[in-house]
């Protein structure tokens, strides 16, 4: 994984592959999803998160909006990623990707493609962005807990 | 220690005059002068930082946004309690408005109850009366005791099962009492209501700990501690938040609209600011606030109790003067001046005192339902805050001594 | 002669960096740089007449009262109205609330019409919706035409007996046209209603004379004209401030009330402007016109104008821009930029122009019903004032010609 | 009259008359009579005015109130002053104590005792209280002509 972290060319191109192809970008009508309609302050990116949980297993991730570059490819790295994960698994994902994001100690192999975001932390305003579908997720968890 | 004279270095108004003589400035009360660090952290917006917040489009913009919300931070830490719980208002006033208005409205219904008292400050009783105007609801006054506070026992008496709200000033701007407010929040939510206190002559005074006190909103302006004006706080119990309608309408509170006239509005506290703030008030506030802090709420609490103390028992000696409340919690004292038994006029008193630096003023203080207890339609009001010395009470107590009809004419001339 | 080396000296912020690059300030329309003029006017009120007003108890005061009140002349003599027509607000969304609700909750009945257009920034829809709500009104848009203008015409279609508001921005924030308001303003009246100006993107840029507009309330924030937040302006004709509502109750806007409810407010302005208001950003505001007028306000407008045409003209030259609003009449420009065709996300664009030092603002510009016309999102903006310069253009264009999808993107690692 | 303008003991005594006996000090319940009620900026004065004009005399001025001493013996010498006087006798009157306030020019011989207030363009913040009752005249006078 080091490569990846130190190779900007490739972290590029990963974030455009997902910003021009994002995955499980569409919504299902299923009342099973949980769902969240996630704002950015900015007045403009504006993301629909759906969630189904299965049996402690994140079974299905979707998402659907608009939002800029970063926004759209964190959602989608973010889908794949947490896809097929149990919930404590997903929660120690999402654990180290807001330490890194932080720009603490994290654990690399957890995060797969989402290290191309490693660096956001010193591009001060675009951390929403790269942190708003990781937000909605988290919420969607936690809301899941107190049931 | 309480360091003073290091302490009044840090605000440069006390090196000014006032009609020629060294300003001495005993109406913090009505506002508050500022230090430095408040005036530096002014400038820092308008020399370095100037840009609109609520947008992090570029890098200028960021700065300001996180220097406007780590203010959120450190007026949550100050009254303790969540940051998304500090609302930004444009001072007192414009805070029980909104909540008059926005719980209010959604709340109340005809001959549902809110209690106050006369000894409320007019921001706390006009938006009431609008209230209970609207929405057929009663306002009710709940009797102070003969000294003019504001009693558990009373406030308990008052209490039945169609009062709604509790609204009560935390430090009477007027008599310098405070309130009990953790044995009336108690009594209030056992009856049923909420508990909105006005902090604007406590926060700057005494520590204030929302958890503590257990009230369902405060309120307080940035400058009565040092703070800009047009700066305030509206700290309200999340829950009650997430449920009140906004008073004030447009950008940067809503998500979303459409041309149907559907209307998305942003979570608390972001619904309650409408429009561009008062950016760099809310940063002056933050310093005041820091700086405040920085000597320690208690202390300053504690030197003030003791500057109170010397001018109470010193204008008690007075043979000239009517206090009419000489057992101030706070460093507030309402008084008037007799002239061969005569009661000169506030006013006339007031100019005298300015003529030798002294600024304090005279009037019914906005709170002007109280003259029903006190038997007296003004008073001279002297208010301290902690960059006072006992040497300034002592210059106030030599001019009243002088103070008489006739010397008070000749200052006109 | 413009002297414009000379002018950008009196703005310390232009000396400053965004993200190491020397600073480009393109995003006026959200908030102004402040000339050092503002800042001594705050600070003179910090370091030499701090004090609250409405009071005159003591000389100082005196002099923070008197200061104020100048101020209110200052207003007056800029946009050419009496100085009791001036009403101080904490901004334009600020006033445009209280005129909804104070004009329109007494003047407005079930099936009222009022008309806005889809380019009107949220604070002057979002009051009308609310007002609408109340009042079983209806808030109706007058179409723009093909290019996103409000004009005469269309008013006039839009108008019929039961209309009693239009409230129209006379400056657009996101297209830049000016609108002729002294046309729709006598329309208006012909059909027995009044005209509301919002005038926060004009009155900064253009000489505005309300007597010759003749509209009957015109509201402005001193922050978009270099002056402080917190401060704005609401004018509105004599007899029609008269009839109307205060939103805020409190101290300061009252002669009397009583126990049994009664209340006796002020006449205006003084009824409209509950509490202690932003003394400081009111003075600020009072330094910042009287800068603006000691350039003119015509030579202003012409230095802008032909910014404007130069930054349009070269923009044009580019081959991965939309440009919304070819022709806008004051500095402000709507624009995205292509990649291969694809438009760029605006705020991806306006990161990578802030690593430049650019400072521009991405997004719908807090004008969300405007997209029904423009059929996008959202747009970048770059928005004038008087001390940008063809320098700063030309490195915006050079930049410009420089984002795409990938060196977007690359400025987050 | 020079004497009065110059001896400060003179004005003080004038001035303590007026305010511990004030004259026309009582309002009277009569329709013919304009009436204005003035509030100061500072929430406190609080003097009702009454004017009797007939045959373009001012037959009487009546005034009341809670104020203080300055405000008190304004209205009180002034009322001494106005009565009997003609419409434009009064203005004129009215005209030169506005011109003394604001230390210009102005007619001694017309102004008689009211000349004690002739210094308080120095002490501004009580020109207020020494004008309330002045502008109160105005207004009353200024509305007696729209009719
Ligand atoms: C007890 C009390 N409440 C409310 C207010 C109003 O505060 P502001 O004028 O800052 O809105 C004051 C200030 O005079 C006060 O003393
Ligand atoms: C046209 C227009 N109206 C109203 C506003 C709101 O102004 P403020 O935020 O100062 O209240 C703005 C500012 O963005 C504007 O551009």
């Amino acid at each position: 994984m080091n490569s990846l972290k130190d190779n900007p060319i490739l972290k590029r191109e990963i974030i455009m592959d997902h910003y021009e192809n994002p995955r499980n970008n569409q919504l299902i009508d299923d009342e099973n999803y949980r769902k969240i309609h996630l704002y950015s302050s900015s007045c403009l990116d504006d993301i629909q998160l759906q969630v189904l949980i299965s049996q402690g297993v994140i079974a299905d991730v979707r998402f659907e909006g608009i939002a800029c570059a970063v926004a759209t490819a964190a959602a989608s790295i973010m889908s794949e990623l947490i896809k097929g994960r149990s919930i404590s698994q997903a929660e120690e994902i999402i654990e180290n990707y807001f330490s890194m994001i932080a720009q603490k100690d994290y654990d690399e192999q957890l995060l797969k493609e989402a290290v191309v975001f490693e660096g956001i932390g010193r591009q001060v305003n675009r951390v929403n962005c790269a942190t708003l579908s990781w937000k909605g997720l988290k919420q969607l968890l936690d809301e899941d807990e107190k049931r | 220690m309480f360091e003073i004279d290091k302490i009044r270095r840090d605000f440069p108004m006390l090196e000014r005059t006032n009609e020629g003589k060294p300003l001495i400035y005993l109406d913090n009360g009505a506002t508050t002068l500022k230090p430095d660090c408040v005036i530096a952290a002014v400038n820092n917006y308008y020399q370095n930082i100037t840009s609109n917040i609520h947008r992090g489009d570029y890098h200028l913009a960021y700065l300001a946004d996180q220097a406007y919300q780590q203010a959120r931070e450190v007026v949550a830490d100050f009254i303790n309690c969540q940051s998304k719980e500090v609302v930004f208002t444009y001072g007192t006033t414009h805070g029980l408005n909104q909540i008059a208005y926005g719980y209010g409205i959604k709340n109340l219904k005809k001959d549902d109850e809110i209690l106050i008292t006369v000894a409320e400050h007019a921001s706390n009783i006009l938006p009431w009366y609008r209230l209970a105007q609207l929405t057929g609801a009663k306002v009710r006054f709940i009797p102070l005791d003969e000294k003019g506070k504001i009693t558990v026992e009373n406030v308990k008496l008052a209490l039945n099962e169609r009062v709604k709200i509790v609204s009560l000033t935390h430090g009477s701007n007027v008599l310098g009492y405070i309130s009990d407010i953790k044995a009336i929040a108690a009594a209030v939510h056992e009856a049923g209501a909420i508990l909105v206190v006005d902090g604007a002559q406590s926060v700057p005074h005494i520590k204030t700990d929302v958890k503590e006190l257990d009230c369902d909103f405060l309120v307080f302006s940035g400058h009565k501690m040092g703070g800009p004006t047009a700066v305030g706080v509206m700290y309200g119990k999340y829950q009650l938040l997430e449920k009140m309608e906004p008073l004030l309408l447009g950008g940067g509170m809503n998500y979303r609209f459409d041309i149907a006239g559907q209307m998305l509005f942003k979570d608390a506290p972001d619904r309650f600011e409408a429009g561009t703030p008062g950016i760099e008030a809310v940063l002056g506030l933050k310093a005041a606030i820091q700086y405040l802090q920085n000597i320690g709420m208690d202390k300053i609490a504690l030197y003030e109790k003791q500057l109170k103390d010397y001018a109470v028992s010193e204008m008690k000696k007075l043979d000239n003067i009517i206090i009419y409340n000489p057992e101030p919690d706070i460093g507030i004292i309402s008084f008037n001046i007799t002239d061969q038994g005569r009661v000169l006029f506030g006013q006339d008193v007031a100019a005298y005192l300015s003529k030798h630096g002294l600024c304090l003023r005279s009037g019914n203080h906005c709170a002007k339902n109280l003259w029903h207890h006190l038997g007296t339609d003004s008073t001279i009001r002297c208010s301290l805050y902690f960059y006072n010395t006992k040497k300034e009470i002592d210059k106030l107590i030599e001019v009243l001594k002088t103070a008489t009809l006739e010397s008070c004419i000749d200052v006109i001339f």
